[in-house]
Formats: structure tokens, C-alpha cells, sequence
């Protein structure tokens, strides 16, 4: 059964006001396409969470569509400060909960597996775990040692980029694989979105290369490039230049509200962005191939 | 002789505390230009992970965030972040972790979280990512960072991570596994734990006095009794 | 730097009386040779853990290498009973631990994860948990409700069959890939057998596929045809014949003792034995090829 | 009237109670076999998983084991075995088990471990293997079994697995999230829970007596009121 639709569609769908929202990736395969048509459509009060924010809800946070954000690291990677999100936050607008990136991922991995919560060692740091009242702890019933906890994290609906999928939903992943696994099997809804829509034979070649089964996918949508300014590995590079652009194009409210208008709410769609964004920088970020071994699974 | 500026000096001298074989858990910056000055002279058989969940990085560019491609292709292994925090990190696999943050403290601990008071701060700095639990659980701990008096401040406003708390007892009855910071490697000098734990400094760059060590230190800076002199840069 | 060696240096090395052995693999990829080379070598008192004890250890116990087994399903799966395994464990001769499935496998995900303990929801079962004292309860701190959980499991030696690793044991594993990585990460030593040796460019190449890394490896032994009668996906199948033979060969003592004989004592090493087996079963297990389909990482 | 092997009814019957859509946790043997008609007929879209890790299956030749190299050869997904019993199987994404076991129960309760004590048994068997969780997390279960009156006592000698413990309430109060077993599938008929959670017979196959089923189990078996005759093979 197939399960392709429109981004909008999906969007539409599947994403509704004051939902949580995890739209996953750690630097790779960030779904920027997927927060811009939120953006377009408006929605309201939803939570956003991610181990790194990164631009994608810095943009959104701009344009309003946050009440919350759920986090491991505020930053820019490798360039500085997310600035929108930090003023937000530092002026009381903004709800938040802070954990390390272990506890973040700790909970994904807690709700993914169906858990309640899960253990983690002791840090020696407990300031956070004082700050944060979601931390907690329990006795390790072996030794009588403490070991730190933290609750599951089930997301209303997980955005996840793939490199390729059928058009039911299972999808192969390769690079960096962060926590889309995890984030998609915690979701009670997951948004699928492709630079390829492939035959399920494709797919089936490679089992072990299927990190997301079909079952747990709502929608499954073909767009190419969705990850612009981040990356989908053998398919383009991350745009670093635009990573420190917005460092300077967020210093003031309205420099990012002309952004806006420019690149999300004038725009129809990521084929059209992706047009805009145009030839020379499509050439900056091609990358020649570089093909992995071959693996011989039997004719059993 | 020759000038360097303060970033190559720090990186030259980070990628000398590490040995052959160490497994290093890499930030973004010096760390990783120090790691691959090491894995380039004397430490061929470094293994650089990074906390997105690669092993085994060969970039063959410098890359600007924790997250590159570059990183990928040619490395030895890729696994979730899950993975990389429990099987490596938690489990006791690496060695030598690179830390940095907006505040040192007098034992070593590290704020990357706010200054001022954590629900209203006068900063909201990026927060811990990777840094408590690199701090807490990696066999030896090293901090790079420009040697400024309000990053050196006796107590950080908030703890992100742990050195020795306040005090080496303190620390070890804490039961976590880390050895904690090894020192603290500035664009001035050494700082090194003590018995106790307390970061003394025990050595300055050639033509870098005490006094100035000390005029940009926020504590009453401890010199160690065999103060050294640095050795520059071989190139 | 280099870890290769024979399997017999690497059991004489790293398998050492008492130890508690782990040798891995979910019906595939059971390092078939390496449990004989413990018999030769007339290893005692060993603790063997595996989730389904297979006809590994049941040789294993009928050579005597044996005072304990870890288990959660003690049958030839599809064919009946480990029939030596059970007359001992019925006899009071062997000692054991009895896990479910998950329960084996959370044990080793904690002793994997560098983690005291693993939490399981409740199954509404509670025999198992009340038979063996290992089972504890914790209470989760958000619903005050209890979890199930179990100890880390950390075997001294992890044995390991892989279908491809460089010679400092970064190794590739595909096909059923059951609790190999999590028996190589909680073990403190871990040998390392493979079908074919390559170059590390081969391992870099699809960095996704590496499950183990060099630096929890001791040893890396060239071991093709290891898993038989087990398989190795992709170089040769799965010898149900032999399965169903066993079940009628391990009926007495004497046919028992009879098989080790000729096929572990009288037997040099695993070259040897696979000449033994013969070209009719050579044929019969080989497999065509079937490849994954391309996999472009990208030359960034 | 065709004749069938006691085995190929209670297959077709096990496949009839399978939904198009439905992702089954399958065993090997008779659930295999039913899981493959049920594919082949009414649920094109049915997704096999297995234990040892892998997903929509699609073997290509009958497997004596659940770790068959023809499962993964062509399968959409092949994970850990951790992944298949957490993400999976806990998580709440199987929506059938097929169980067996060598004594099942009045109220669905299964034996796969000792005949007689725990610590010394008259006959250790298998152990739960997978079956546990699955009994307890599966949204149906279904049971496959010779109907035999040693495989039905009153209670088993060890629960194994849990049906309805000593009725539905206990099952419920225990806030496990499957549903329990739904049916049992046998050589004479159908057992299914009433509202109590004990199996009472609502059908048999064409020309068994109510008296020889009750005749083969261990408990006085209660009859449903609207006591079916199941709809034979078609083929």
C-alpha cells in the first residue's frame, strides 16, 4: 500500500498545533524542507525537539510556530551561537527542557524501546539533573548504587530524511545516522521524505541497510534536496557557507523576517527553493561518487 | 624564532599529550586540528570518534561542524548516537576527550550552560551536548581554551561538567569511572591537578611570566614547585 | 597494527579454564570452529552463555568443557532437544541460568552499554523471574510502577565469526546480525574469526556495515568455512542435514564420543576438517551470489 | 469429502485468523506454514517477522530454523536482536504471536520450560526462547497444538508465558499491554477465552464430537452456547 503524497499533504495531515514535533538528524539529513512548509502552514504552540536544534527550528522559532523547545546543544555547529532560539529563551518567551545529548538520546531510545525510562550512569555533574526536575534516579538493585534516569520522549510526529525508501515507507540510510532510528520508532506518527522514491527490490537487496520499516511510516514524500543547508551523504554536500551566513543574517529581526519571506513563505515548494538556490551553488555542492564494496547476500 | 599565533601554539601542544593508539573523542576546532597533527607525526595509529557516531575518521578536509561528510567517507565505522554514548563512551572505550566552555574553575569543572543563574541568566550559552558525560567517563580529560580571567573564574556559575568538583575525595567517592581533566592546555601556559585536584600551574610558554599567568587567572593561582618552560613548535 | 593469528594461538591466548565464554551468533555465523579448537585444547570449567546453546554447546558439554550454561532457549531450533545439554542439567551435573530471550539479550545490551542493568517491561509471567534471583524489580520514578530487570552480562572472551575484517579486526556483518555486537562490546577479550581477510579500504568503504571495532578486538583469525554446520550468509548455507543428524547422533554416549573423535580430536584444524566434509557437501551448500544493490557514499 | 493430515487443518485454520496488514511474530513450523498461506491468499500485505531479527520475510523455500539464511535473502529489514524485542516487539508494533508450548492451560497459560519443579524436573524442555514477551506484548496471541490431553492440564507446572494468569481481571490488574491469547488453534477445534479469560470450545472441525474433545483435555471443559462447526479446506 502505498503511502506517497506531497509534502504539503503530509504536512497538512499529520502536523497540528501544539504538537511535539521531532524532525531528526544530527547535522546530516535534516529535514529543512519539512520545517518550511510548517512554517507556510502556519502552526502554532508546537514543541520542538532535537539534540541540536540547528537552523531548521531556529527558523522556525522565528516564525513562530514554537512554544517550547526540547534540547542538547543550542548552537550553530562549528560556527557560534542560535541566536533566535537564545533570545527567545533569555527573554522568558520560550518554554524549554535542557539535557546532555545522552539523556536526550536516552529518552528517544527509552521511548523507541517501549520503556518507561532509561538508566545512565553517574556524570559526577549533577547541576542540570538539579535544574532539570525530569531527571531522576533509582537504585541499582545489584550494587545499591544510583544511576540517573530519564523519562521517555514519545513525539506526536517524527520528520525523517532518507536517502531512498518505497513508496510504503522502508527506507535504507547510510552516513551519519544519529538518532532518526530511534526517533521514528518512538513517534506516534512518522513523515517520511526521500531524495529517492526506489523499487522495494532495491530496498529488499540490502535488508540490513533498512533502519525504518514501513510500519510505523504515515507518509512518504519525494523531495530532492530537502536537507538544504544540511546535507544527505552521496547525494550533497552541507552548505557550511550558508551555516555562517545565517550567523549574521539572524542578527536582527528583521533581516530574518525579509529571509523568511524570501526563501519560505514566498516560495511554493522545495523544488522551487531548490531552483532559487540555483546553478552555481548547485555545482558547490555536488559530490563525485564514491561507491561502497559489494556485499553478496546468497540466492538462498 | 619563529611567531605562532595562539591557536597553532595550543594545538601544538594538545596534539603532544596524546599517544599512539589513544582512541579520542574529537570536538570541532583545536581538538581536531590537534588529532590530526598527532595521527600526521608521532600518534599514526589515533583513532578519532566524534559524537555524531563516526569512528575512525580520515577527513580529508577541515570540517566546519561535528557532522561533516568528510568525516564519513573513509572512516572506519558509523553507529547511532546511542551507540557512540553507551557502547564507547559509557563502556569505558575511549581514552582522551577534548573539552571546552565558557568557564574553567579552580577543580577543573566546566560550565557550557549559562552565566548567572540557570532560570534567569544573564547568558544562555549552547549547553552541555556531549560534555558531561565525555567529562565523566573518558579515561583522561583535556581542556584547550585562551587563557582569560573571566573564563578562569574560582567557581563556575554552573557545573555542566565535572573535574574534581571540589576536590579529587570528591570526585573519586562520586564512583565515576573518568580519571577527570589532565590539564589545561592555554595560550599562556599548563595548568595541571594537584593532589587535591586543584588546577596549579606548571608550566608558561617561552617569554610568558607567572604574573601574567596569574593577572589572567580568577583564583589565587598555585605555581607548581618545577615550574616549565614549554617547548616551542618544531616548525 | 596487526592481530592476526591462527585460531589455535588465539584460544590458547585468550580462552583460559574458568572463563565465562560467549561465542555469538542467532543460528548464523555460530563460530563452530573456535568451540572445537576448545575442545582440543581441553578447556575446563568453562561458563558458556549464548541465548540458544546450539550443537556448539552441546559438543562443548559432551567434551567435558563445561561446569555452567546461560541460556534462554536450550533446543536444536526446528528440530527438537539439545540432548546432551538436557541430560546433564536433568542429572544435577551442570549448573545454569535460565533466561527469557530478552532477558539474555538486555544482559548483554547493559553489559555492552557499560550500564549495571537493563529494564524490561513486566510480561504478566512471573515464574522465571521468581526461579531465578537474578530477576530483580525496580520501581520507575514517573508511574511508580515496577519494570522487570536484569544484571550486565560481561563474558571474559567473546568469540566472533564475521563474514569480512582487516587484520586489526574493523569487520563487516551482515545477514542475521542477533547479539554479536553487543557480545563483542561486553566482553573484556574478543576473538575475532572470518571468512575473508581485507584490506582496511574495504572496511572504510561502507563504514555503516562495520558493527565492531579494532579496539575492542584481541584476536583476528582467517577461519572460512568457521560456522559450519551453521552458515555464513552470502559464502555458504546452513547444513540442516547436519542438525537433524545430530539429533540422532547425540541419542548415546558412545556415537557422541564417537563424532568428537573423528571430527574434533582427529582433526587438525578447521582447513582439515572442511576437506574431511567433502565436495558433495561443498556443492550442496554453496550458494549464488545475489548483491546489495550500490551503495554511493560520496568522495567529500 | 477431501481428508487432510491433522496438521494441514489446523494450518488453514491459523491462517484464517490473520488480517491483511497484520505484522506477525512467526515461529517456525505450523505458524510458518500459516503465515505463507495466508500471504499466498487473503493477506497479500501480512508482514512476517522473526526473532533472530528480520522483517518481512519472504522465503523462498520452507526454513527448518527461524534463522534461516532464505529469510533474509529478499527481506525488508534485518535488525539486532535487541532492536527486534525492544523496538518491536515491546514498543507495541507486533500485532500477532503465534505461540505453542508443551502444556497450555483453562485460562491460556503456557509451559515451555520443566514438567514437574522448577529445580528438579521430570523433563527440562526448551525454555521460553522468545515466547514470553511475546504472550505478554503481542496484541493477539494465538496457540497451535495437537490436542492431547497431557498438553492440556488444568494448570501448568510453570507459566511459562501468560495467558490469563487465574482469570482476565488478573491479566488486566498487571497492566501488561498485549491482549492474551485469542483462540487455540487444535486437531479437534477452537478454544477461545470467555469473559472470565478461560478457554471454553466454540467450535470443532467437521465430524469431532464435543465428548472427544472434552475427553482429550485435563479440565471440565465448558461449550459455548453458539458452538460452531468450522468451514473445512477449500482445497
Amino acid at each position: 500500500m502505498s503511502k506517497l503524497c506531497t509534502l504539503k499533504e503530509a504536512i497538512a495531515r499529520h502536523v497540528h498545533d501544539g504538537d511535539c514535533v521531532y524532525a531528526a538528524g544530527f547535522t546530516h539529513l535534516i529535514p529543512f524542507a519539512a520545517g518550511h512548509e510548517i512554517i507556510r502552514q502556519g502552526r502554532k504552540d508546537l514543541t520542538l525537539a532535537r539534540a541540536t536544534p540547528d537552523l531548521i527550528y531556529d527558523q522556525m522559532v522565528a516564525a513562530g510556530c514554537a512554544k517550547k523547545v526540547i534540547y542538547s546543544y543550542i548552537g550553530n555547529p562549528g560556527v557560534g551561537s542560535l541566536r533566535i532560539i537564545r533570545t527567545e529563551l533569555e527573554a522568558g518567551r520560550l518554554e524549554f527542557e535542557e539535557y546532555s545529548h545522552f539523556g536526550m538520546i536516552s529518552r528517544l531510545q527509552a521511548g523507541a524501546a517501549g520503556l518507561p525510562f532509561m538508566p545512565m550512569n553517574q556524570t559526577a555533574a549533577t547541576a542540570l539533573e538539579q535544574a532539570n526536575p525530569l531527571y531522576r534516579r533509582v537504585t541499582d538493585p545489584y550494587s545499591g548504587r544510583e544511576v540517573v534516569v530519564v523519562p521517555a520522549l514519545n513525539p506526536d510526529v517524527a520528520i525523517i530524511h532518507v536517502q531512498r525508501c518505497d513508496e510504503r515507507g522502508n527506507a535504507h540510510i547510510w552516513g551519519i545516522i544519529g538518532e532518526q532510528k530511534e526517533a521514528a520508532f518512538a513517534a506516534r506518527r512518522v513523515i517520511l521524505t526521500a531524495e529517492e522514491i526506489v523499487p522495494e527490490e532495491v530496498i529488499r537487496s540490502d535488508p540490513n541497510r533498512t533502519l525504518i520499516p514501513e510500519f510505523v511510516v504515515s507518509a512518504v514524500c519525494h523531495v530532492p534536496y530537502c536537507a538544504h543547508p544540511s546535507y544527505t551523504q552521496g547525494y550533497y554536500d552541507r552548505d557550511n557557507d550558508f551555516y555562517l551566513e545565517w550567523d549574521k543574517l539572524s542578527e536582527t529581526p528583521e533581516s530574518v523576517q525579509a529571509w523568511l519571506q524570501e526563501w519560505v513563505y514566498g516560495i511554493a515548494d522545495r523544488e522551487a527553493y531548490w531552483e532559487k538556490v540555483g546553478a552555481e551553488t548547485h555545482r558547490r555542492l555536488s559530490v563525485p561518487p564514491l561507491y561502497a564494496a559489494p556485499v553478496n547476500y546468497g540466492e538462498y | 624564532m619563529t611567531t605562532f599565533t595562539a591557536s597553532e601554539l595550543m594545538t601544538v601542544h594538545a596534539a603532544r599529550l596524546l599517544r599512539d593508539g589513544d582512541v579520542v573523542f574529537v570536538g570541532v576546532g583545536l581538538p581536531n586540528l590537534a588529532c590530526n597533527l598527532a595521527r600526521r607525526t608521532h600518534a599514526p595509529n589515533l583513532v578519532m570518534i566524534y559524537e555524531a557516531g563516526v569512528i575512525g575518521a580520515r577527513p580529508s578536509r577541515l570540517p566546519l561542524s561535528i557532522g561533516d561528510p568528510t568525516l564519513v567517507t573513509r572512516a572506519t565505522s558509523v553507529c547511532s548516537m546511542y551507540d557512540i554514548f553507551t557502547l564507547y563512551l559509557q563502556r569505558g572505550n575511549v581514552d582522551v576527550g577534548f573539552l571546552g566552555g565558557a568557564q574553567i574553575d579552580r577543580f577543573g569543572n566546566i560550565n557550557a550552560t549559562v552565566i548567572g543563574d540557570y532560570n534567569h541568566p544573564k547568558v544562555r550559552l549552547p549547553g552541555s551536548g556531549g560534555s558531561m558525560e565525555i567529562a565523566g567517563w573518558a579515561n583522561r580529560c583535556y581542556i584547550i581554551t585562551p587563557h582569560q580571567k573571566r573564563r578562569f573564574p574560582e567557581k563556575v556559575d554552573f557545573a555542566t561538567s565535572a573535574g574534581f568538583l571540589n576536590g579529587r575525595a570528591a570526585r573519586e567517592a562520586s564512583g565515576v569511572r573518568g580519571g577527570g581533566p589532565q590539564a589545561v592546555v592555554t595560550n599562556l601556559g599548563f595548568l595541571e591537578p594537584d593532589e587535591n585536584g586543584e588546577l596549579v600551574l606548571t608550566a608558561v610558554h617561552p617569554g610568558v611570566t607567572v604574573e601574567e599567568v596569574q593577572a589572567n587567572t580568577g583564583w589565587p593561582l598555585k605555581t607548581a614547585a618545577n615550574l616549565r618552560v614549554t617547548r616551542p613548535p618544531s616548525e
